[in-house]
């Protein structure tokens, strides 16, 4: 499988270990990947702010450009704030002919909206993709509890996004189960964490990572996985911020691990920590999986199993009463034996 | 060359205040066929009347036109007097409306009397081409059918069989009683479900002239008002219940004992062969064959070796019949949405301690599954904070369902009462958009909930997470405080909309009538014919017409019932002789009438006609007079004219307006 | 026949109000009941149902000397028949096109719908309808309409309308 | 809380209200305030107004109130809202077009949210690309906040995630151009 490139502007700096992570896998797992030649920044949340056009504008640009050079080919957008533009500017393309007119008069080169465009996770759910890199685990992170993360503008707003399920997705946890660790069940998987205010307001946004952080270790996550620089940056950098504040008030620390899904994806098919970018999280992360990869695999029962067992565990009690009944029967009638001698 | 009698009243002076109505007779005199014309006060009074039928001997009339009030108002009254005081036919008559729609709103007689005149005209005109008309009898079936065993239907069945008439109750499930039932108090009053609904089956039980036909469907109905010919298909039940006792040996000993009880909610288990709870009626089990070993897998037998009478069939097969009933009730009733598919903000099912209403209901009975306790389907624990959710379902049209189910609201102050009631200490929550009580002493009722100490928030729970405690957190906002607030519940109960029942749409396609919008029967009328529908003979009882709680439900049944009653008294009805004619040998048999009807009136036919001496058989068009209605829809598809409406014919028609346009 | 009132000398104009049994023509009744008032230009003549309505009547009326046709009928999804109307709004919306195009004035020929309760929209109508046609004056003032009125009165019952008339109104309902 | 003449209200607010619903095509009186946007909303809790409060300013037509309101700053377009709406009001797009308003009149001089918007868009002008470093530092310059998060800074360095690669699209003069032409109004579109 092909895809466009679309780095955006943190690909090199708050998201890098984003890329280098993904690119191992892609190496692995057969994915090619093209670059977006000539690529612009996608407007983040002020192009869109500032108008509409401007909104549309800016990552049309970057699609255009990856037309031109690779036609109907996928544009894949690692970053989830640059996934969220680029699919807004396709889909007002797609809606209607007048809208791409204008778009292609803004930007000032034709525009078919032909190529989708994807995020980080979407490769992985390619049957065959997900087969190689099944195949290519050599180091799997044994039972190790994850709570994968998506934030908002994966999931959000259904007209753009092309996700399984706005509050209850399940693709990123198909793609970590890939690596042997277990995805828990837990309730802020798509709840925002502020990150594109992180600049612009970052006291009111803290609350909002806390409570990620807090939610994913109250349901058992070892390690949090994201799948955009941004989330991962909100969340990995402000821990120790937040802990430091919870200490001030008493509070125990969250400690939590935050990593791209890919970084695991990466490590558990034998990337070094550095090939993985782990050495740039902030929360220390290589520990965990290391500990992780020695663990005993856990076998999962399947529900007939578990049936099975508590059913045999029934008979047993049922058969312990019935002994015990008959030994409480058998004492009086002794007694009366005796009583008639 | 008819003979025209045009008779203009004056209302007093409702109509010769601003109609001339001398210069309106004189006018008439002068019109084509008219024979006479003259006035009187009130044309409607005995004095009146007599004055008509006096003239209509003398001059030997044989059209009447009468120029007063709507028709709407009177038509009916002349029609009479023709009928019994004239040998004149009722149907040789036109009213020429020149009161409501002439003098009421006219303010003098330069423009009154004229377009009287102009009124009358059209009136002659159509009178010349009136025929007569001859209703005949139809024979009235005195059995009904009610289909849906819910409090509604056995309701309406006791009324109906109380007043002398045999019912046929069509069930669709293994018993009759529905929901209510499954109940545990009914508010206001907090009376006992059970208590009060399933001695009203067993009555129906017992009642002589009542059938009941479970795990039976409608699967055809041919016919109409008083002659509806219904095809039901009663599923097999394995059983045979001339042998069998209900001495339900076969239930404890059947293996298949872990499917998911329907009766309490999928909260306990139930057998293969069942009697859904201990008061059904028929008070004798069912095989379910869907997971019954014998007929699944061909081995097991337990029940068959056990029954001491022999009852069981395992070669037993549905039975279709067909009967003819003079009325039909719709009593199909509601079904719960399904929050499960809609809600994942509210965990879409995955937490078992958020649960829906009527499971509540069923844990809050001491025949459900706890025996009365409120107890936490996830650990049976018993839950200390309790978050009751509104609306779930209705009023989101982007969800669930645009309408409000109307009975939410109490049921919802019920379920806050029993909680409090039944766990001391215990923290209800209740979040709602807005309390709706119109009912006898329901906002008492909810008033009292609030004295009880439940805590109404006005907002809708935005989300709901479990935490590893298993608190149940619910996100929510309190809009007239404008917080954000947080409840860490125990338990949650989502109070869910009443949606239509699975198959109403096919249903109403089979009895020919129409749903509305949001898949409930459409009545006749909102106000003034809430139980009837646009089908003669097909009435209305409970939520298969719309939302609704039980006292509206039962009234509601009663009025049906009494409708049927009133129906099923008459020896035979008269039918309207205002229907679609169709003219053999001009009719082409392409069938675009056939396709027109709403009513399914016209079929087409094999008919041997004669034309031109000679016998043919050819594919007509034919008009059921019962079925049709009169609508005429038909006679302006017929590319060959060969479709009349009798009473309001082509010609008449044609002749009317031409008389108005050339005057 | 005097096209003009003696008194004002001022055109009044005839127009024929095809009103169903069971909502406009109640609604019209409604009107007289509050004693409403409105010009006498409008006769309403009585059918069960908009359904009933056949496009040959509206001919008829604007070939023998009607200024101006009203079809009137219950709300769509109101008809007492629970389709007639939708049958009525096709059939008379294909037909006026047919009129219109061979160069009657729209006014001329309308179709509303008016409730047994909305006496006041029957009002309103009747007023609204009857200005627009003393606006226009007689039906002779259309020129090449009245003998195109004649042409179509031939092709009404053409099956290539009802063919079409059928479509749509199966897909009405 | 405050007092407002409602009848006066009715007036003066029918101009700017049909305008930011004719923006945003969110009509106001399809909600019923039952607060579901707001509980869910991740920045009400911090806000002076929340979401569902806005609406109902907008719908009893205290328009001069919305306009001093930080909330259509503060929203994150998170979308919580839209997506569980039992009316689909699109709250965020309600934001944007109030705060467009706000900049179209020049009476959102102090928002900081503005002036965010326009360092960014002015960096993106000038390289094409985004460069949080600088952004972050000039954003701090401006508002004020001078060591707002400079904390991280070091750590950021220390992980290389400052530096960058210095990447330039090749047609950064072709995007300075159409980012220009677009803030100045001067789009191809319309």
């Amino acid at each position: 499988m092909r895809y466009a490139n679309f780095p955006g502007c943190s690909a090199s700096t708050t998201g890098k270990a984003y890329t280098e992570s993904f690119s191992y896998v892609a190496r692995h797992a057969g994915i090619e990947i093209d670059e977006v030649p000539d690529w612009n920044c996608c407007g983040a949340s002020a192009g869109r702010l500032q108008s509409d056009d401007l909104g549309d504008a800016l990552p049309a640009r970057s699609l255009a450009n990856a037309e031109a050079a690779f036609g109907d080919e996928p544009v894949l957008a690692l970053c989830a704030g640059c996934y969220s533009n680029l699919r807004r500017a396709l889909v007002h393309a797609r809606e209607s002919e007048d809208r791409r007119r204008q778009i292609e008069a803004l930007i000032g080169q034709p525009y078919e909206a032909k190529a989708d465009v994807v995020c980080g996770i979407d490769p992985f759910l390619e049957p065959e993709v997900a087969q190689t890199v099944k195949a290519r685990v050599t180091q799997p992170l044994n039972g190790l509890k994850v709570a994968c993360y998506y934030g908002c503008a994966l999931v959000r707003p259904r007209a753009l996004t092309t996700f399984d399920d706005e509050e209850d997705p399940q693709s990123m946890e198909a793609v970590v189960k890939l690596t042997g660790a277990e995805p828990v069940e837990w309730g802020s998987k798509t709840e925002c964490c502020g990150a594109s205010h992180h600049v612009s307001n970052p006291t009111a946004m803290k609350p909002l990572v806390e409570r990620i952080l807090a939610d994913a270790i109250d349901a058992g996550a070892e390690a949090i996985a994201t799948a955009c620089p941004l989330c991962n940056m909100n969340l990995d950098m402000r821990e120790a911020e937040i802990n430091k504040a919870r200490a001030a008030r008493g509070e125990a620390p969250l400690d939590i691990p935050v990593y791209f899904f890919a970084q695991l994806l990466a490590s558990a098919m034998g990337a070094s920590d550095a090939e993985a970018g782990i050495t740039r999280n902030f929360v220390p992360g290589s520990s965990l999986l290391a500990e992780a990869k020695t663990r005993e695999v856990v076998v999962e029962l399947t529900p007939e199993q578990k049936k099975a067992a508590r059913i045999a565990a029934a008979k047993k009690q049922a058969a312990a009463r019935k002994a015990a009944q008959a030994a409480a029967a058998a004492a009086p009638a002794q007694g009366k034996e005796e009583a008639h001698e | 060359m008819s003979r025209i009698g045009v008779f203009v009243c004056h209302c007093g002076t409702n109509i010769a205040g601003t109609v001339d109505v001398e210069a309106v007779a004189d006018a008439a005199r002068q019109m084509p066929n008219v024979a006479y014309a003259g006035t009187n006060k009130y044309m409607c009074s005995a004095q009146g009347q007599d004055y008509i039928v006096d003239i209509i001997k003398e001059h030997n009339l044989d059209r009447v036109v009468i120029a007063s009030c709507s028709p709407r108002m009177h038509e009916r009254l002349f029609r009479k007097v023709l009928a019994e005081k004239t040998d004149l036919n009722p149907y040789l008559l036109e009213v020429a409306n020149i009161r409501e729609q002439c003098s009421w709103v006219h303010k003098d007689k330069q423009i009154g009397t004229p377009k009287a005149i102009n009124l009358v005209a059209m009136a002659v005109a159509k009178a010349d081409c009136d025929t007569q008309l001859f209703t005949h009898e139809i024979p009235v079936t005195k059995r009904a059918l009610i289909i849906g065993g819910g409090i509604a239907g056995i309701q309406a069945a006791l009324d109906i069989a109380d007043a002398g008439f045999p019912v046929t109750i069509v069930e669709r499930k293994t018993t009759i009683g529905g929901k209510m039932p499954m109940l545990d108090k009914t508010f206001p009053t907090l009376d006992c479900s059970a208590c009060i609904s399933t001695p009203k089956m067993s009555e129906c039980e017992a009642h002589p002239l009542i059938e009941i036909k479970t795990l039976s469907e409608v699967e055809k109905v041919e016919g109409y008002i008083g002659n509806f010919d219904v095809t039901i298909r009663e599923k097999a039940k394995y059983i045979d219940y001339d042998k069998c006792t209900g001495c339900g040996m076969c239930e404890t000993k059947c293996p298949q004992k872990k499917i998911p009880s329907e009766f309490n909610q999928g909260m306990s288990t139930r057998t293969a062969v069942y009697k859904p709870f201990p008061q059904a009626v028929p008070s004798k089990p069912t095989i379910d064959a869907d997971h019954c070993r014998m007929l699944t897998e061909g081995k097991c037998g337990v029940c068959a070796k056990v029954c001491p009478t022999g009852a069981i069939d395992y070669q037993d097969v549905d039975r279709v019949t067909t009967e003819r009933y003079g009325a039909i009730v719709l009593a199909t009733g509601y079904e719960l949405i399904d929050w499960t598919r809609l809600y994942g903000e509210y965990g879409g099912g995955r937490y078992a301690d958020v649960i829906s209403g009527l499971q509540f209901e069923r844990l809050v009975n001491a025949s459900g599954p706890t025996e009365g306790h409120i107890l936490r389907p996830s650990d049976g624990t018993e839950p200390k904070t309790m978050v009751i959710v509104k609306c779930v379902g209705s009023r989101d049209p982007h969800k669930g369902v645009p309408y409000c189910s109307r009975a939410c609201c109490m049921y919802g102050a019920k379920h806050a009462h029993q909680f409090m009631d039944k766990v001391p200490g215990g923290k209800c929550f209740v979040f709602y958009m807005d309390v709706r009580t119109p009912g006898k002493n329901y906002d008492e009722f909810y008033m009292n909930t609030l004295h009880e100490g439940a805590r109404y928030i006005r907002g809708r729970i935005s989300k709901i997470t479990r935490r590893s405690d298993g608190k149940l957190v619910c996100l929510g906002e309190d809009t007239l405080s404008g917080n954000v607030v947080e409840v860490d519940a125990d338990m949650v109960v989502l109070e869910t909309a009443m949606v239509p029942p699975e198959g109403a749409k096919k249903l109403a396609q089979t009895v020919n009538t129409q749903l509305g919008p949001e898949g409930f029967f459409t009545e006749a009328h909102p106000k003034l014919r809430p139980v009837e529908t646009n089908t003669g003979g097909l009435y209305l009882a409970g939520t298969a017409q719309g939302p609704k709680d039980i006292p509206d439900t039962v009234a509601q049944a009663g009025a049906a019932a009494a409708k049927v009653i009133g129906l099923l008294c008459k020896q035979s009805i008269e039918s309207n002789p205002m229907v679609a004619h169709v003219d053999d040998s001009k009719c082409s048999g392409c069938g675009a009438c056939v396709d027109i009807c709403p009513y399914s009136a016209v079929t087409l036919v094999e008919k041997t006609l004669r034309e031109n001496s000679r016998k043919v058989t050819r594919t007509v068009a034919q008009v059921n007079e019962g079925l049709c209605q009169g609508c005429g829809a038909c006679t302006v598809a017929c590319r060959p004219g060969a479709s009349d409406l009798l009473g309001f014919n082509d010609e008449g028609i044609m002749r009317e307006v031409e008389a108005y346009a050339t005057r | 026949m005097p096209r003009d009132n003696e008194q004002t000398g001022e055109f009044t104009p005839k127009i024929l109000a095809f009103c169903c049994n069971w909502c406009t023509y109640a609604g019209a009744d409604l009107a007289g009941l509050n004693r409403m008032n409105y010009p006498a230009d409008v006769k309403v003549l009585r059918v069960p149902c908009s359904g009933r309505v056949n496009p040959q009547y509206v001919l008829k009326a604007l070939q023998s000397g009607c200024d101006g046709v009203l079809v009137c009928g219950c709300h769509p999804g109101d008809c007492h028949y629970s389709t007639g109307n939708y049958y009525a709004k096709r059939r008379m919306m294909i037909f006026k096109r047919m009129v219109e195009f061979a160069g009657l004035s729209p006014e001329r020929f309308q179709i509303r719908w008016i409730s047994g309760s909305e006496a006041g929209k029957f009002r309103d109508t009747v007023v609204e309808v009857s200005e627009q046609i003393r606006a226009l004056g007689p039906m002779e003032n259309d020129a090449p309409s009245r003998a195109a009125i004649d042409a179509v009165a031939g092709t009404v019952a053409s099956p290539e309308a009802d063919e079409e008339l059928f479509a749509a109104a199966k897909e009405a309902i | 809380m405050g007092f407002c003449n409602l009848s006066e209200l009715e007036e003066a607010a029918s101009g700017p209200l049909s305008e930011i619903a004719a923006a945003s095509g969110v009509d106001v009186k399809e909600c019923y305030q039952c607060g579901k946007c707001a509980a869910g909303c991740p920045v009400a809790a911090s806000a002076d107004v929340d979401c569902r409060g806005v609406i109902r300013l907008l719908q009893i037509g205290d328009v001069d109130r919305v306009l001093k309101l930080q909330m259509p700053w503060l929203c994150l377009s998170c979308g919580v809202c839209l997506a569980r709406c039992p009316q689909n009001i699109d709250l965020p797009a309600l934001n944007t077009a109030i705060c467009r308003y706000e900049m179209k009149r020049g009476i959102a001089a102090e928002r900081e949210g503005e002036a965010f918007m326009n360092i960014f868009l002015d960096n993106v002008e000038a390289k094409g690309v985004s460069d949080e470093t600088m952004l972050a530092m000039r954003y701090n310059l401006q508002t004020g906040h001078l060591f707002q998060d400079v904390a991280n800074s070091p750590r950021m360095l220390s992980r290389g995630l400052l530096s960058g690669d210095g990447y330039k699209p090749a047609g950064a003069p072709d995007v300075k151009r159409m980012v220009h032409d677009i803030r100045k109004g001067e789009g191809g579109a319309e």
